[in-house]
């Protein structure tokens, strides 16, 4: 039987070879060695895997460049999806005396608030929220407010298009807020362009994703914007199929459907955060409210139009939306107005 | 009981509590050799790990807090084995009991601690137990599968999860998918401050001991794992195999719901679309990996515990994907199936 | 309403019923041949990840995708190899191993691509297989979308379940196979060799699962991502059961849950419909299990000696 | 496979196996030492109680189990068997007792299992189908190749196992019991047949422990006892009270003191009782019969007439209609198993595996199967395992059932010990009305007499007993009165006089009561 056991182990072993074979590795080793004791260190709690192509990356990009640009030591833990996991991998940032923490979402709100006092020298920032409560002035929402290039992107969408499809994963604020964003931005043109909305209910199935889009493409819409981490993939990939147009979401994803993808949002949240961390490394930073970011904020978030596509935006639309620009920033148009 | 006799339970005790503890040097060696192929540092992985599971008081009772739900749902998911109902659902019995509960610990949240809190906990194994008869009523009524009906059962609960934290339980019309906090009144206590070790896995040990019992100790367990074993000898003892294949399925759904209302009314306050990152599934694994014995789940429930809780802290200082800990538990899994065999043979050489 | 409406609604729904049965149909065709010898491997959607990453890494490497396939194939009969080393060798709860492997599949995927593939500048997509065009069936109006634009792998079906039948019913090793899940010993005294029909089965199961993850990257979405297979192990499983263990019920009740999730996502992008999608998403998973029950009635029995080691 | 034969001699040997030994895990020696020679052409039978290893040496052979040492000879050549695929490429065919057939294929599908290389196509089987109905039609079996076996009578599958044997061309052919399921006319039948074989050039090797049978067919004999060869003597030379004596090592008694008896009242009556089997096909029609005080009734029968579902419906088991039944003077509405338990009766099952035992379980936790939930083995749901232990160990005692520890798993004992806790465990209840069925079935002569001797003993103690027992020899020497079984519906009654043999097995074949006297 020990013979068995031998088997065993040495066919696992083999497996795991073969399999790992497959391709060289791509991650740089982790570091050694310990920096200066004063250095400064930044954390990201990513809800979901930080090569998404969507919301998680930008984060993880925004840390990169707090290590580029400020030196930073960063480091990075995609958290179990349980309220349980969320304070201890708090606490172990800040026990490892991170000065910035980034929790990449509301949902890591409570966890937060619950954490924060025990931790008076480290700013725990939330991700789409709008926090703010002086009884724990060291906990700051930051909202990028998707919900304004999402107007621009519906306003194209009405003006250019017979009808669109929104495809989330599922229904938490970064999503919902995007598209309503996107209706109304689409009604501000036809208050009967035909615009819905669809949700996954996971962040993972692609190839559920690009039938959702295929559905609203036979429905006659020529229009999609997807918001839902890797399932997105698919929907750039029903339009590249199906040659119509869409939006690319939190960066640049011109290259997954060259000739559709009309204009991207870039969410450039390092721009964004750099600035807030180095005032946090330089202990400057002194938190009187939560952090908005919006098309005002235009080294955060900005629309690139594709100039390589089928049919680029013309410019008098193009104008026109220049234009919305103004409106939005000074309050004059709401992009989150309640949909009718 | 004479010496011998002691000495042979000892030897079998210890030879069922050990295999897992035994099989994983196995599956982290394993993990090393993946880890060197992919250019990372097992030995620093692993001290991560270790670090994270246990450097400290409070990083303890963090894999205590972990392993409370899968203590609970592999408890009850013992009993569902041990009647011999492949129970796939205790996901979806999760999730029915945080639902309850929350709905309690909200509505009902004017009530005093000592009423509410009982009621909240009654609510989500209620719940959860509800859950699970289902799908026993359909395996008992119309023959359906329970690994079918349980794999389905799943998805609609955590749709209508999804519904209700999106649309009627919502805290904030249009803003956060999450519902209110639940009252005060309903929280458990964290007797270990500043550590939020909490009277959920109290009651979690209890109920493993409690579900032990029964299993092995009462004539209840021994119709159930008569049924389990041979449901026609079942019948012919007297035992209704129906009622037993509800009663099972209504423990272990019951168990994974007393689950789902500690993970609210302890640590998350609140219903999310998401509540559960896959304890249902893990706590086959669990149960599984000691035989289906409720005490054992203790020890297997904490073991994935810490290995949860230890993979965070590996990708925070390590850098290693956390992703990782799920093979590991696997291979712990099938290691423990390899020893299984060893020691059954060795036992057989000495006989 | 009018009539063109809802025949271009019915058109676009049939079309991708198919596209959608396709990868669960691939593992559940497998499972069939896994447990008609007598082996459940719930562990199909371990397998189904393992199938896609392979072959996604692959065909994105070599450019090739039918390499990209054939190395699939390869890491589902690798997998297989060892389940059935466990199972059947080793006489491992069929169940214990299936979990495992469920764990492992996503464990092993999910560490590979982050090692390989994390965050990386260059696109990471596919170029998928394309939609055949046949002359002068393609267009035809309705059935030309319906039935004559699909990509090969989906047609691959039509030819996975009458051969899947053919060899079940119609060759040697059929008959051995229906024999050893039913009545091993029967089997056995005539000189049919259990373990090695069973590794078999099992091997070709957990490799038409593997073509299922396959299908996903290289004929749905163009890459791989963690988690890509998103419950379909699980439910080809649920589609054995419910096709009777026969490849043409599992062909007819893949589409049957095809159908359903192809008309809650076309439900949704209706105006008008004020049904909260988490039901619409329901759906199909609430029609498999009603129709489950209320077809029960003329109860098929699994194989006998489905779960059971031999000797 | 080279090396001929090293002794010699008569070239009419055609298989000699020495000194074969096989034990089985939990130490159990099946052979030990076993030596066997058959002739070319010889019927010759094995002979031995059940456990002396008559089938595991055939299984050997056949290649189903590797032996510890010892050697085959086959057709003047060492013969290395080591799966049955060998066996019957060296055309040896075998007819289990438990039938290899698989259910859910039909006769020809089962027939050529095993046969062709796996990608072969068996697109047409009509050539194969036509072949079977020739051989069919010559050998006079009757079997229908297109049918499933599902569908058939055990009579008939049995002759598929036959046919399948000499379809894959068996020059030996084993036959293990195979008159155990069958009628006296039917065995009749089956042992001529077997006869025109060897006629026409065939060895059969024919497993039994009946001594006519014995008698009547074979040319040679074997006898085995506890896995040891006794003897091997031609069959003219011997007669039953030698072969008894070696096959069992003593002088056989197979006295059971059995006393008349005055019957006294009525303890259990049935009219009209219907019973529906599995695929919903009715199993007994229209049963009606009473037993009374001090009287054991007995139901003799071929296996498959409904005898499984009488028993079963009778104990609640199974679904039933009925006009009424009676039990202790209460009137019975519906076949409830606790009710029936309550009212007295007990039920030693047909399948002391399948039903009577819980084998994982051991012996202590297999005694209370029916008490568990009562006091004293139960206080508040909590099983009190030294009262279970104490009990065990008295009944133990008292039934001298052969276990070194109530606490050992009841699989690892005897079938005759196993057999004899489910008796003890239902004799202990002390019923007014004991169901019986097979009670003998598969254990060795020791613990049959002993078995019987209870239930002479509970009859003699005023228990109302009804027997059902497919072995003709226990319904005589058990009964008081035989009624016999066929298609679920009563025959005829018969009383136990031996001179009524040949009647009772024409009722069993399905004749009427005038035609059969």
């Amino acid at each position: 039987m020990k013979k068995h056991l031998f088997v065993i182990s040495a066919l696992i072993i083999v497996l795991s070879l073969v399999t790992a074979c497959a391709g060289q590795p791509a991650a740089e080793p982790a570091q050694q060695g310990e920096q200066p004791a004063a250095a400064f260190k930044a954390g990201l709690l990513a809800p979901g895997p930080v090569n998404d192509g969507g919301w998680n990356q930008t984060a993880y990009e925004a840390l990169k460049r707090m290590e580029t640009e400020l030196g930073a030591e960063i480091s990075y833990v995609e958290v179990e999806m349980s309220p349980a996991a969320f304070e201890k991998a708090f606490r172990d940032f800040a026990d490892q005396g991170y000065q910035f923490i980034l929790g990449h979402g509301n949902e890591f709100t409570d966890a937060a608030v619950a954490v924060a006092p025990d931790y008076p020298n480290t700013f725990f920032f939330l991700s789409s929220s709008r926090f703010y409560d002086p009884s724990v002035p060291n906990v700051i929402g930051l909202n990028s407010d998707s919900s304004q290039p999402c107007y621009i992107f519906g306003y194209i969408a009405a003006k250019m298009g017979t009808g669109a499809g929104l495809i989330g994963g599922m229904e938490i604020p970064p999503i919902s807020e995007s598209f309503t964003g996107f209706i109304n931005g689409a009604h501000a043109v036809n208050p009967n362009f035909p615009v819905q909305v669809t949700y996954l209910g996971n962040w993972t199935d692609t190839a559920a994703a690009k039938e959702a889009s295929i559905s609203y493409i036979d429905g006659g819409a020529n229009f999609l914007l997807g918001n839902a981490d890797f399932a997105g993939n698919g929907v750039y990939q029903a339009m590249l199929e199906k040659n119509v147009y869409g939006f690319g979401m939190f960066g640049d994803n011109t290259e997954k459907a060259p000739q559709q993808v009309l204009a991207n949002y870039i969410l450039d949240y390092g721009a964004g955060l750099v600035g807030l961390a180095a005032e946090v490394k330089a202990g400057t930073f002194k938190p009187t409210g939560n952090i908005e970011f919006g098309l005002a904020d235009e080294d955060v978030i900005y629309i690139v139009y594709n100039e390589n596509a089928a049919t680029p935006v013309p410019q008098e639309l193009r104008d026109e939306v220049a234009a919305l620009y103004a409106k939005i920033n000074s309050g004059e148009i709401d992009t989150l107005a309640p949909v009718k | 009981m004479d010496f011998v006799s002691i000495k042979k339970r000892l030897l079998k005790f210890s030879r069922s509590a050990w295999t897992p503890f035994a099989a994983i040097p196995i599956a982290l060696g394993i993990g090393a050799i993946l880890l060197l192929i992919a250019g990372y540092d097992p030995i620093q992985a692993y001290a991560a790990m270790w670090q994270g599971a246990f450097k400290d008081r409070t990083a303890i009772t963090e894999v205590l807090i972990k392993a409370t739900p899968l203590i609970f749902i592999g408890a009850g998911l013992a009993v569902a084995f041990r009647c011999s109902i492949w129970n796939i659902g205790a996901e979806g019995q999760f999730y029915a009991g945080a639902v309850a509960a929350t709905a309690v610990g909200i509505y009902l949240g004017d009530l005093p601690r000592f009423l509410l809190v009982p009621l909240v906990l009654f609510a989500g194994a209620s719940s959860g137990a509800l859950w699970g008869m289902l799908a026993a009523f359909l395996k008992n009524r119309f023959g359906a599968n329970e690994v079918v009906t349980t794999i389905m059962l799943n998805y609609i609960a955590i749709f209508i999860t999804g519904w209700l934290v999106t649309g009627p339980m919502i805290e904030t019309e249009g803003l956060f998918a999450q519902t209110a906090k639940i009252s005060q009144n309903a929280w458990l206590w964290r007797f270990l401050p500043p550590t939020r070790l909490h009277t959920g896995f109290i009651l979690a040990l209890v109920l493993a001991i409690v579900l032990y019992i029964i299993i092995f100790k009462t004539s209840l367990g021994y119709t159930i794992r008569a049924v389990g074993i041979n449901p026609d000898a079942a019948r012919y003892a007297g035992i209704n195999v129906k009622r037993k294949v509800l009663l099972a399925m209504a423990i272990s759904g019951g168990a994974a719901g007393l689950g789902g209302a500690v993970e609210v009314a302890a640590i998350s306050y609140r219903l999310y679309q998401l509540i559960s990152p896959g304890y249902g599934f893990d706590g086959i694994a669990v149960s599984l990996l000691v035989n289906n014995n409720p005490l054992g789940v203790i020890f297997s429930g904490i073991l994935f515990g810490a290995l949860r809780s230890g993979a965070e802290v590996m990708q925070m200082n390590a850098k290693v994907p956390s992703v990782l800990v799920f093979l590991i538990q696997g291979l712990v899994v099938l290691s423990v199936v390899a020893f299984g065999v060893y020691s059954y043979v060795s036992k057989e050489k000495e006989e | 309403m009018d009539l063109l409406p809802s025949i271009l609604f019915l058109q676009s729904i049939l079309a991708a019923t198919w596209r959608m049965a396709t990868p669960i149909l691939y593992a559940a065709v497998g499972e069939v041949f896994s447990e008609k010898a007598g082996v459940i491997n719930i562990g199909l959607e371990g397998v189904m990840l393992i199938g896609a990453f392979s072959a996604y890494s692959v065909a994105f490497e070599s450019g090739s995708l039918w390499l990209g396939l054939l190395v699939g194939i390869l890491a589902g009969i690798l997998s297989g190899l060892i389940f059935a080393f466990f199972t059947i060798t080793i006489k491992a709860n069929q169940i214990v191993v299936g979990a495992a492997f469920n764990m492992i599949g996503l464990g092993i995927t999910g560490f590979l691509y982050r090692s390989m593939y994390a965050v990386s500048p260059v696109p990471l997509g596919l170029k998928t297989f394309p939609s055949l065009e046949f002359p002068f069936l393609s267009s035809i109006p309705f059935f030309g979308e319906v039935l004559f634009k699909h990509n090969i792998m989906v047609y691959g079906t039509l030819l996975l379940v009458p051969v899947a039948t053919f060899v079940l019913y119609k060759t040697a090793f059929g008959l051995s196979i229906r024999a050893v899940g039913e009545h091993p010993k029967a089997a056995d005294t005539v000189g049919v060799n259990v373990l090695r029909m069973r590794y078999v089965s099992v091997m070709i199961g957990t490799a038409l699962a593997a073509v299922g993850g396959a299908f996903l990257v290289l004929a749905y979405a163009d890459q791989f991502v963690e988690g890509i297979v998103s419950g379909r192990g699980f439910i080809a499983l649920a589609v054995v059961v419910f096709g009777r263990w026969k490849p043409w019920g599992a062909f007819w009740s893949s589409l049957l849950f095809g159908i359903f999730y192809a008309l809650q996502l076309r439900i949704q992008t209706m105006p008008d419909v004020n049904i909260p999608y988490q039901f619409l998403q329901a759906l199909p998973y609430l029609a498999t299990l009603l129709v489950l029950v209320g077809f029960n009635k003329r109860r098929v029995q699994a194989p006998k000696t489905l779960g059971v080691p031999y000797k | 496979m080279e090396d001929s034969m090293p002794k010699n001699n008569d070239s009419q040997t055609i298989l000699r196996m020495e000194e074969i030994h096989k034990s089985f895990p939990g130490g159990v020696l099946a052979n030990r030492g076993v030596n066997l020679e058959v002739s070319q052409g010889e019927i010759h039978c094995l002979l031995g109680e059940n456990g002396a290893g008559k089938t595991v040496l055939m299984s050997v052979l056949y290649g189903l189990y590797k032996p510890e040492a010892g050697s085959i000879y086959y057709k003047n050549e060492k013969f290395d068997v080591h799966n049955p695929k060998d066996a019957i490429q060296n055309r040896i065919g075998m007819v289990h007792q438990h039938f290899m057939l698989v259910e859910t294929l039909s006769v020809a599908e089962n027939i050529i299992l095993g046969q062709y290389k796996p990608w072969k196509v068996l697109n047409n089987l009509e050539p194969v189908i036509k072949m079977i109905r020739q051989m069919s039609k010559d050998y006079g079996l009757n079997v229908d190749p297109t049918s499933l076996v599902q569908d058939l009578s055990v009579g008939e599958q049995q002759r598929v196992e036959i046919l399948k044997a000499l379809y894959h061309g068996a020059d030996l052919l084993i036959l293990d019991e195979p008159t155990a399921v069958l009628t006296p006319q039917e065995s009749e039948h089956l042992l001529d047949f077997l006869r025109q074989l060897a006629d026409k050039g065939l060895t059969i090797v024919f497993i039994t422990h009946k001594l006519e049978e014995v008698m009547q067919i074979s040319d040679r004999v074997t006898i085995l006892r506890d896995g040891k060869t006794i003897a091997t003597v031609k069959t003219k030379e011997t007669n039953p009270r030698e072969l008894a004596k070696m096959m069992v090592g003593r002088e056989v008694l197979m006295d059971l003191n059995k006393k008349e008896k005055q019957p006294g009242k009525m303890i259990f009556s049935v009219k009209n009782l219907s019973v529906k089997d599995e695929r919903g096909l009715p199993a007994v029609r229209n049963f009606s019969f009473d037993v009374y005080e001090r009287e054991v009734v007995g139901i003799a029968g071929v296996s498959g007439n409904g005898q499984s579902e009488l028993a079963l419906a009778l104990a609640g088991l199974m679904d039933s209609e009925f006009d009424s039944i009676i039990l202790n003077d209460i009137l019975i509405t519906k076949c409830d198993l606790t009710r029936l338990n309550q009212l007295g009766m007990a039920h030693i099952p047909e399948d002391r595996q399948k039903m009577g035992l819980i084998l994982p379980f051991s012996v202590s936790e297999n005694f209370i199967a029916e008490t568990f939930n009562d006091r004293p083995f139960s206080k508040f749901g909590f099983l009190q395992f030294k009262t279970i232990k104490n009990y065990s160990q008295s009944l133990v005692k008292k039934f001298s059932i052969r276990v070194g520890d109530v606490d050992e798993e009841i699989a690892h004992l005897s079938g005759g010990n196993q057999q004899k806790v489910v008796v003890a465990r239902e004799l202990d209840r002390r019923p007014k009305f004991l169901l019986v069925n097979q009670p003998t079935r598969g254990i060795d002569i020791g613990a049959t007499e002993f078995v019987r001797q209870q239930i002479i003993a509970e009859r003699d103690g005023g228990a109302a007993i009804l027997l059902i027992s497919t072995d003709l020899e226990e319904i005589f020497a058990l009964s008081d009165r035989i009624l016999v079984m066929f298609e679920g519906q009563i025959m005829g009654e018969v009383s136990p006089n031996p001179d009524m043999i040949e009647q009772v097995g024409l009722l069993m074949a399905g004749k009427t009561i005038e035609s059969a006297l």
